[in-house]
């Protein structure tokens, strides 16, 4: 067993079990009481990522995100009670309502965004640094995206840009090895961290469900981007242990592939055990997912109790020059 | 005549076309799987992988290498999943694939179905609902169809298949279920409307889902006894101004209604067509949806939405008004 | 008031902005010499590489990147090179730019000006010279502006670098070296028409290159005794409904003209936004690019072209007939 | 001295003075004669690179180009008087006169077209080879591309989807080392050969300069695709000893660059030289200039004696379906 220190496990245990929470109360508000209104896509078996990463940012650095963007909301340090709300399509979501699970962002902690459209958030993250840079700050932007993000144009673009410009970027490949329905690899010739190396990033590969070294490895890579302001390229293999969307039953899946996963390799369930090794009682672990559940229960109760939001706020946040309802109707 | 849903009623114009022909061939993500709307459930098994394509995450390919492999001869249709990704390959549809059979002077074609479907579904945000077929219809060499019931989505889709240009086919995602009759004798006319309804009253024009909801208004106005003619017009690229114009020279009246954004759609190109053609007994009136983006929330959605009834209330407005 | 070109209008505002403003910076292919056109000429050696900043061939990542660097708190001048190119970033200027700031519930701002030099320019075939600014006015979170002149050029620019929504900025190509007076003291506001010339017959409306030869149409008109008002949008995104209205309801005659293609163009809506409005005294009329591609030979372009002459003719005819 | 067939080399030769007296004599009409209508770009100092590669081609394989395509179309076997009336926009221009230069095309000869828009050409020809597979034929596609164009997305899709689909395509990339005014490398992170290599194609760098050696290559690198099916990647570093278009005077360049590279690397003289070492004499070698250059002429006087195309063909080939002309003026 590896030396590590306690109360960080258990602090990097306690925001994976929050995110799990999060993402196990959305389905069932999704699946059972059909609160969620549209198509979410959970992070479950993802969340060491995340959370490993993160971990070394501060409130103004910038990250974005994709579609299954929970996550690394949570760990950038949204407030869970928005961001269900905006799941539930309510007043006081962290959206307004307007974009739920699809578009969910706060920028009053530095998350710039999910993003419907795959591979989208790379060039965006690009040039959220190349700002940072312009204005001579010194946060870090961090781009999470998917293995099946990497065979878009945007990708090669937006690595490029980085390399090109010098811009104190971390690019985070999540590989769950799936896009959708499809088996990425079957879609991919060659390998994703190849195409970073290609471009010339530093390319750190990483076992993603092990938090503790990627909260490790991430500690160095993100202070080195901060004090050279140069690029630099994570994989991350990890798996989705839920089906693409909550109502994708993953039928495509070799048969017992997420048995076998989610007993072998869930990050959850690796860091309570680490933890229990080094000394943790199952009675304190059990605590941290019993209060990450309550937090997330009471969040959705919250949200189940606000109101839709009202109807006059779909003519705002258009634009400022010319009235969105001229012409209509 | 046999019943069946839209997405079922495509998805046999497609099986037979390919039964027929070796050079016709579907690509898209995760076709393998039967498409994420199931507008291809079977056709993988039928067919095989080589024919029912998986791709790749990248739109832009797609779209241009099903126009390269157009060029040397095989019929592609191309699956761009939900109507806004295809944006990710503008380029390719609208530099390249329209451009350029006339560009190389009639040495080429490209005779591909560019599928994209499109419109409101569901709480879908901003990024997964929009309807554009306004800007297609605005771009020389494109054919631009909105089927609005299965036998329509059967007989246009076989048109599409055996056109030589490239077809932009925009599919309404809110009605993959509805179901319908479908007469697999009939093929469709491009730039041929479909009267939903006849009536002599006022002239209600739509497309894609929207003339559904035409059809459901002018139910309502019957029992007011208003009558209304439905024009459905199927295709935008070519549309059938001949029928909308006798139509309302008939009524005198004339509503278009799309789910589009109202400034720059397609409504508009209707009704400054009348305008230019034709004399109104009363203003003719556009609906469609107000220069907003799409929300999440379903208030703020139906905020939004074109409805039969705001159809019908414009009819009924019509009949009060004059020009 | 100096004699200056289009090019070096926008040129003087740009670098005003920049002086005044440490967050505005331009990106683009090129940029650092000057740019394709010389409308950046003499900037490089004033702001240095990095605030005129030349990028790699990735249109998709100049826009997304320059979206990302306006989401922390700088202000991007975004050049497109040809309109055309434009199209490799639609995803990025539609789905992810003009939505942002809703999509977040407000939370964000993307203060861009996107340039993209529009039009028919000496041979330039059909992927050098599209005019596709009613795409743009039909897309909720976009301004768009096409001015005709240097000052428009000037005030314009100064406007859309001020202003906190993304601006599609179309400069015509054919008029990089137009001369005019400008006088520096104006800023222009969005909405606002010129009235290029005032006159009680018939209302021509236009903008970009082609408001130009409504001038000049106008002039041949007077000489026939027929008085023309020219109203130049300047903007289209919000566009001045309000002038329009007046000179229509005054004259009772319009004729609407511009270079891109007529079907689904935004002479469209300003025709049936006329229509559901008021009444004329004879047909509106549409001039516009015919639907097909613009050609390389001189004598095939021009029959894709709107011209004074017929812009004259279409006034003539409205005299003539009536409603 | 290589050892070589001094047949070959002098048909080499012979297709590259062609190349070279088309585009002088295009350069000619244009600044002096004012008789080509748009921009045209030349490719003077990469003759080598098409004439090297083609020439392993059949008449029905397939190639695409770009805005730099003159060379390329001529290897493939189009007609030069065809072409040059294109240049002039006239009636029996291999477009009608509707395209131009930058699209110029003989599908006859399976030249699939210039192209206007950097790097669009690239996901075509991977659509092109796709084809021929579905069709089960055995024509090889041959793409070419400059060094600016990996920058964008569209190159990363294509030689993706190359590899995915085991396509018979051959990628080549000319490197002249610049994108319009700007030092390629300057825009470029990494290099372009290794992102060929992280999408696991089989890479040749090669002297572009060089035709034997290009020719030679080719050859095996062509039988071997179309005995495989299978992609693979050129890349060959080569000169624009001309400006960007033929009005532009490069001044961006190093002072005295384009004047050693013409001394030294042009592979025009180099094929002279080493044909004039293996003995064909000066004479010779001049008549292949003289007649090369005589043919463009009359190809130029051809172009000048055609008539415009007729007026009404505006509206021919915009589609089968729907009038061009109505809703127009
Ligand atoms: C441009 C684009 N194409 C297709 C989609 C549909 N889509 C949504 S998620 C997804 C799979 C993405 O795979 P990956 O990048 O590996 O992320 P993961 O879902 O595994 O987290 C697809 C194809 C999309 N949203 N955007
Ligand atoms: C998408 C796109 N962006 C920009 C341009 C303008 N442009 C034309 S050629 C060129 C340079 C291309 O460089 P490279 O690919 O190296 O080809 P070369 O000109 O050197 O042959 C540029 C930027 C274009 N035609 N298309
Ligand atoms: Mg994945
Ligand atoms: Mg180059």
């Amino acid at each position: 067993m590896r030396n590590f220190d306690v109360e960080r496990g258990l602090a990097r245990l306690t925001l994976m079990e929050r995110i799990r929470a999060f993402e196990e109360t959305a389905r069932h508000a999704a699946v059972e009481e059909e609160l969620v209104l549209g198509a979410i896509h959970l992070s479950i078996g993802q969340e060491a990522v995340a959370v490993g990463v993160t971990e070394s940012l501060r409130k103004d650095d910038y990250i974005t995100s994709t579609h299954r963007g929970h996550g690394h909301t949570l760990a950038k340090g949204a407030d869970a009670t928005a961001m269900m709300k905006e799941l539930l399509g309510r007043e006081g979501g962290c959206c307004g309502g307007k974009g739920g699970s699809m578009h969910i962002a706060d920028f009053g902690v530095g998350m710039l965004g999910a993003n419907g459209v795959v591979s989208a958030n790379i060039t965006i993250a690009a040039g959220a640094a190349h700002g940072v840079k312009l204005l001579g700050g010194d946060q870090v932007t961090v781009c999470f995206f998917g293995d099946g993000a990497a065979n878009r144009g945007p990708f090669l673009e937006g690595i490029n840009w980085a390399g090109v410009f010098e811009l104190p970027i971390l690019f985070v490949c999540e590989d769950n090895q799936y896009s959708a329905s499809t088996k990425t690899s079957d879609m991919t010739s060659g390998n994703v961290a190849d195409r970073a190396r290609a471009i010339g990033l530093p390319v750190t590969e990483i076992d993603g469900n092990d938090v503790e070294e990627i909260a490790t490895k991430s500690a160095e890579i993100i202070a080195r981007i901060r004090a050279t302001g140069k690029p630099e390229f994570m994989l991350a293999k990890t798996y989705r242990l839920d089906g693409h969307t909550y109502f994708d039953p993953a039928t495509y899946r070799p048969e017992g592939e997420a048995d076998r996963m989610r007993r072998e390799s869930d990050p959850v369930s690796r860091q309570r055990e680490l933890l229990q090794e080094a000394g943790v009682s199952e009675t304190d672990l059990d605590a941290v997912r019993t209060t990450a559940t309550a937090e997330m229960q009471a969040a959705l109760d919250a949200a189940k109790a606000a109101p839709w939001p009202a109807d006059d706020t779909v003519f705002n946040d258009v634009q400022d020059v010319g009235s969105p309802a001229q012409e209509a109707f | 005549m046999t019943v069946m849903t839209y997405a079922e009623a495509a998805r046999l114009a497609v099986a037979e076309a390919m039964r027929a022909d070796d050079r016709v061939w579907c690509v898209g993500e995760d076709l393998g799987r039967g498409g994420v709307f199931k507008q291809y459930a079977g056709l993988p098994e039928e067919f095989g992988p080589k024919r029912i394509s998986d791709a790749p995450i990248s739109e832009a390919c797609i779209m241009g290498a099903a126009f390269g492999a157009a060029l040397v001869g095989t019929r592609p249709i191309v699956e761009m999943r939900f109507a806004d990704f295809a944006l990710c390959a503008t380029d390719e549809l609208v530099n390249q694939i329209a451009k350029a059979r006339f560009m190389f002077g009639g040495q080429s074609r490209a005779p591909m179905v560019i599928r994209k479907p499109m419109g409101m579904w569901r709480s879908s945000a901003a990024q997964h609902s929009q309807s554009l077929e306004s800007w297609y219809a605005h771009i020389p060499g494109l054919v631009v169809c909105c089927p609005a019931t299965p036998q329509d989505n059967y007989s246009m889709m076989r048109a599409a298949i055996e056109c030589d240009d490239p077809v932009v086919y925009l599919e309404h995602k809110n009605i993959w279920m509805m179901e319908g009759e479908v007469d697999t004798s009939l093929k469709a006319e491009f730039g041929k409307a479909q009267i939903r309804r006849t009536g002599s009253d006022v002239t209600l024009v739509s497309w894609s889902h929207t003339a559904n909801l035409c059809v459901e208004a002018a139910e309502t106005l019957a029992g007011k006894g208003i009558s209304a003619e439905v024009i459905d017009l199927v295709s935008l690229w070519p549309w059938d101004k001949a029928a909308v114009l006798e139509s309302v020279n008939k009524t005198g009246r004339l509503i278009v209604a799309h789910e589009s954004v109202a400034v720059g759609g397609f409504g508009a190109e209707v009704v400054a067509t009348m305008a230019q053609s034709t004399t109104f007994k009363s203003p003719p009136q556009r609906l469609g949806s107000p220069r907003s983006l799409i929300a999440y929330a379903p208030n703020l959605e139906d905020k939004l939405r074109v409805t039969a009834d705001m159809i019908a209330g414009a009819a009924t407005k019509s009949m009060e008004s004059v020009a």
